[in-house]
């Protein structure tokens, strides 16, 4: 036996004896997701345990350090891990834009200063961090982002708005893009600083949308003042953090969508419509869609795991991310507008109780953002273009 | 006959726009569903429509009405969904009229009077299932008596909480699927074993689930023959489906000048974003998509004006075409606006969702070429 | 009965008993299309005798003024007339560039010399006309066109090379793109100039495409000597004719299609394929891919009628008929994938007599040309951004 | 097991590749058309391909092969569609192999090591009709003495003309449509009955009609059981089509990578065409189209090599998305090369005939999409 297939026995055995049942189930809603952070709440005592015993092997950010509160396992063992847990559908423990988004950057750009502060609360949830990127005026074109930082001696005053912070008002901490020099290009001058969302100054509304309520905000900093020493990577180079940060949130999108998991299409649909004497969705046209559809699904499924692949074998083009967060969210999408036609004019209920509260059209509504938010359809492409097939002037 | 407004229809469409821009811009659209209005619409503004003509748009001058056609009712339903003006127009003045024109003299003198002058609202109630399969029909009317039980549900009733008249299709005879065995009911909403249910939709506008359970009706409540409700029902489905197809390139049409607009107001990478030749192409290609679809709507309409035997297949091509074509118009219109399009402050929203309502409305792009395909036996 | 209705009666009276039968089948070969020219052929007696009848009456171009061999037909009676051939599927008599492309550009920009000289010709089918545009490193860019006309006395010497002329090989004239002056922009300094095929220093070459033999041809000039008089329209000045006679070939391509024209095509796919107890095609999505481009090009029907009726009311966009140009050409390669599907296997037979010599494939493959000819669908899209839409930029 | 190839199959792929990109590029290809070569395909390369172990790629060592799998099958197929060259790779190796894989011993013994060598080739007959629909197959083996009598068409049997062995399948019981009854048997071309045409076909590659009429076959000639070639059928068909899905990803990166650099040299209105914005987005669209292809298909081929219970489903994906990849990246190809892609001088048109070739074949990619709905139970 292997080492890996040792690993995998006694992975598959230890969840087997943690995993409570009910964290086995699909999540029902946004509740069932435990985010951590100061003011962490737990939808009920199950998902505790779950998570503090997840925490305590390290596992809510296996393969990180142990010494940041890791589980230290390798690429393979990291993988091996995610099967088995797929494999009795267990909820992730703990979930974050800190794991998730913050925590990569700071492995990579991060002081043994900063490392030690600020890595060991992401993985023991007691942090909740937020992304401020995006300003209402910058949209797609990120980097002309005109919140300012100004120095006073060893602290910086940081004076805008950001739009689209996910969770700004839960959240403990901010990872922000400000711009700490305005003489140069767009990209130069732009710094990566971590503060404090109750930081003096700091302050947020949420943003509905299309869809209805949201975890988006907008979030305003008036003088908000924080210490240079909280900024992550060299002053005026922050966009090459950004930058380094945004493909790991496309691969996380590209991959967000819900291969696999619940009904299949089709089978949602027959529910719906019905079937002829041959077990052919009532509807032959539909029917040819979904099935366009599922193969395009399947597909985009092998690019998944063939990107991984190729990643763990040091192959990978560091813009493949772009052409899978395109393709990714367009087939998002197109799964959502399915879902509208199958569902049908029960489809289009948006408050009963029946509807669950209108969740699918609401869930669709929600889609369309996909294709805009982490770099638009269009900036991918042009990334495409430009990065992987070196098209001129793109 | 060209592929035109002529003059009257082109004054009749200045004088809708003209009203409904001025009194019920997406503002007021906004503001009823912000108040979660009981009524949904505008009794006012509805009262204004009648007394310009518009209620009575398709009753016979006999009655009251204007006697005007199909072309004409698209031509308001195309202004309406500009600013998405909530008005019983389509359930009471195209469907409600256009069943009651097709009952006995008796019916038209006690019904269509009252349309005309905005006093009564009409709707239809069709759909039982998640898709519009108006031959599916299972609500069964029995005899009993001189006259018929009733017994079913029926969904998206549009506007069926403020109607105070029911126009129902029930089977009478056959099974499901078959077309012989549909009948026509006219039904009293307060009437004993009725139960409304309005239904929040996801494009704000009205809609209702129906119960009836054991509900007694006349031999007087018959509209058209026993059995024979299918020829009825095609002749009223094809009229509300070239109105909501003359809806829906309205909608295209308003969204993507609003697209336009934007394209050539808002700058990233320090251009206007219309310079960006890939979005150039894909507002060409669109802005051709609705021409093609206005035209194709403005010929079934004039070919259900003609009573001409070709009706029933371009109003097939005029409703799949213009459900994919505002479907287009509308995904376009989000994924151009960017981050702003999807928040509930910007209007572009409310477009998207009224698109997906008109799709399900009286059969999907998918159904209607599936009928064309049966029309033209393959 | 308005003059118009009688029109219409005389009309159908006179092509009733003077089309003969076998001038109303469809055509079936190249062969059947009478072109005219200096060396005309007739395929059949009763070819030549449908043609002169009609040129006799005016009727080759009915809407031409009598004075030039046409019918002096006004805009509603040429609309009956065509209606009325339609119904019972007359041939045109005559088919040739010369009517469709030069006539109108002719009637606009001729000198009272040049329209006595050339229409009767046109109208009479005495001359073929070939087109002399394109030029191989200009494609789209046409503008850039090198053919260059060098003044010698009284006139022109022109020099260069033209691709894409079709039927240059049979034609008796040309009307061709020159420049005449290379010293400003590119759109400047062209003429459009007429000039005699058999003229000393022009050759063609007939051009192989991916469907096999083409009327196109590659034509060449070396010092042919033209009169400064055959320049149409003001020296200089020729991209104006160019564009307003590109419009006329625009609007012709885009109905070119073969709307209604012979077996509906879901029959056609029924013939090969099959059908269900139903009746249905028995290949569902195939039959859904049917549906939704028959829904399409029943649409573009009813645009290309109303862009006439437009047209007819003084109110159509100039532009438009690049709109339609590019809708109709994607949407008849569309049509020919769809054939191509539909025969499957049998479709794929380029040689034998069962296969017509490969006719399905060839109409295919010919088809990927209309979306080139003519303006591309690129170019047409920019047309249509810029011209009716007034995008910056465009 | 990683989606990517392998260390030994990089190698058999760069072999490949330097063999058929050496001595077959295009022009041997066109050579061969120009020439209307009785043969198809050069012989001597066969003899070349053979010595380097890829006849006998499928081959088991044990009757003088590699005993190699699906994927190793595809990287060789992704070659060939680089350069369209022609050769009874897909006929014998691939389609011939796998089926004689599921012969007797003495079948077995018989032929495999006959095609490892190279002196053997075999086509396989199935179609029938305008379209690949194996269970449809309708033609007649009747119990005739020890054997069978065959009385049927075949069509778009690929290699026929040249096969010095027939796998046909056809029917021994039931009805056209039915899975059971079907049989499959090897036939010598030569036979008695056995009528063939050479057709000539829009990719110039090879393809033959054969008719059938009473050819007498032993009980030797019976491939697998009798009445249950349909499991038998299903796994060659899997491989075949693995294969096909593979020279289809081959061709589409070939035209995409032709279409990239002719976008880099051409110039158009005082620029490259590759700086027009909406030619970039539709290049990347097709970079990623044909990157998610591939994996779709190594992952099939995998699958099949692993004898994995999903592989008749990725298969169906598998091809059905190279299907309209391949249509696409040849679409996309002759529209970006304008009036040149046009012209039978440039190879690009080339690709264009082959990748609708390869639609047909064994199932286009309606039928497959189909396929997939059918064993999703929809």
């Amino acid at each position: 036996m292997s080492d890996f297939d040792q690993f995998r026995s006694e992975t598959r055995a230890w969840l087997e004896a943690n995993c409570p049942p009910e964290m086995r189930k699909p999540m029902s809603s946004d509740e069932d997701t435990f985010w951590g952070g100061r003011h962490a709440k737990y939808s009920s005592e199950l998902q505790r345990i779950w998570f503090e015993r997840m925490r305590d092997r390290g596992w809510t950010v296996p393969h990180w350090p142990k010494e940041y509160g890791g589980g230290g396992l390798d690429g393979e063992q990291t993988k091996i891990l995610r099967q088995e847990m797929a494999a009795i559908s267990a909820r992730l423990p703990l979930v974050s834009f800190g794991i998730s988004m913050l925590g990569p950057a700071l492995l990579k750009y991060g002081t043994d200063a900063q490392k030690q502060e600020h890595l060991p609360k992401i993985a023991a949830g007691l942090i909740r961090w937020c992304q401020g990127y995006s300003e209402p005026n910058a949209g797609s074109d990120l980097a002309s982002l005109q919140t300012r930082a100004e120095s006073d001696g060893d602290d910086y005053l940081i004076t805008g708005q950001k739009i689209w912070t996910s969770y700004a008002n839960y959240a403990d901490w901010i990872f922000c893009l400000v711009r700490t020099d305005a003489s140069g290009k767009k990209h130069d001058g732009i710094s990566f600083i971590l503060f404090d969302m109750t930081s003096k100054g700091v302050s947020t509304k949420p943003i509905l949308l299309i869809s209805g309520k949201s975890p988006f905000c907008e979030t305003f900093f008036d003088n908000v003042r924080v210490p240079k020493s909280h900024v992550l990577g060299t002053v005026d180079r922050g966009w090459d953090v950004a930058k380094y940060l945004l493909q790991h949130e496309r691969a996380m999108i590209s991959g967000m969508g819900e291969r696999g998991a619940g009904r299949p299409l089709g089978q949602i649909a027959v529910d719906s419509i019905g079937a002829d004497a041959q077990g052919r969705l009532d509807d032959a046209m539909l029917r040819g869609q979904i099935a366009s559809f599922e193969v395009d699904e399947a597909a985009l499924a092998c690019a998944a795991e063939r990107a991984a692949d190729l990643a763990k074998a040091g192959q990978a083009h560091p813009a493949f991310s772009s052409a899978m967060k395109y393709y990714g969210t367009e087939l998002n999408k197109r799964r959502h507008e399915i879902l509208m036609s199958s569902g049908g004019i029960d489809a289009l209920e948006w408050e009963s109780q029946r509807s669950h509260e209108g969740a699918r059209p609401r869930a669709w509504l929600r889609t369309k953002a996909n294709s805009i938010e982490g770099g638009t359809s269009e900036v991918m492409l042009g990334i495409v273009a430009k990065r992987i097939l070196d098209l001129p002037g793109a | 006959m060209p592929l035109l407004l002529n003059e009257e229809q082109t004054m009749l469409r200045d004088s809708a726009r003209g009203f409904i821009g001025d009194k019920a811009p997406v503002s007021h659209f906004r503001q009823l569903r912000d108040a979660k209005d009981a009524t949904g619409f505008s009794r006012d503004y509805w009262r204004a429509f009648s007394e310009m003509g518009f209620a009575g748009l398709l009753v016979p001058e006999a009655f009251g009405g204007s006697g005007l056609g199909a072309v004409e009712a698209g031509v308001v339903m195309e202004e309406i969904g500009r600013t998405l003006m909530p008005s019983p127009f389509f359930s009471t003045a195209v469907l409600g009229v256009s069943a009651l024109n097709r009952g006995s003299d008796a019916q038209k003198s006690e019904y269509l009077p009252k349309i005309a002058s905005g006093v009564l609202l009409a709707a239809l109630a069709i759909d039982e299932g998640a898709k519009h399969r108006p031959l599916q029909t299972a609500m069964k009317a029995a005899r009993s008596g001189n006259g018929f039980k009733l017994n079913g549900a029926k969904a998206f009733v549009v506007d069926g909480h403020t109607a105070d008249l029911l126009i129902v299709a029930a089977r009478s005879a056959g099974a499901p699927g078959e077309r012989d065995g549909l009948t026509l009911f006219l039904v009293d909403p307060k009437a004993k074993g009725v139960a409304l249910e309005r239904t929040a939709m996801v494009d704000s506008h009205n809609a209702a689930r129906i119960t009836f359970e054991n509900v007694e009706v006349t031999a007087d409540s018959l509209l058209g023959d026993v059995d024979q409700g299918g020829a009825l029902l095609d002749s009223v489905l094809n009229i509300g489906c070239g109105a909501v197809a003359a809806e829906m390139v309205g909608l295209s049409d308003e969204v993507f000048g609003r697209t336009v607009t934007y394209l050539k107001e808002r700058k990233q990478f320090g251009k206007l974003i219309g310079e960006f030749q890939a979005l150039q192409h894909r507002a060409a290609h669109l802005y051709t998509e609705i021409e093609v679809t206005r035209a194709a709507v403005l010929k079934a309409l004039q070919l259900i004006d003609d009573g001409a035997p070709t009706a029933p297949a371009a109003i097939a091509v005029a409703k799949a075409k213009a459900g994919t074509t505002a479907t287009l118009a509308v995904q376009e219109g989000v994924q151009m606006h960017g981050g702003m399009g999807m928040t509930d402050q910007f209007d572009i929203g409310f477009f998207m969702k009224r698109a997906r309502v008109c799709q399900e409305l009286l059969g999907d792009s998918n159904y209607h070429a599936d009928q064309l395909a049966r029309l033209k036996n393959y």
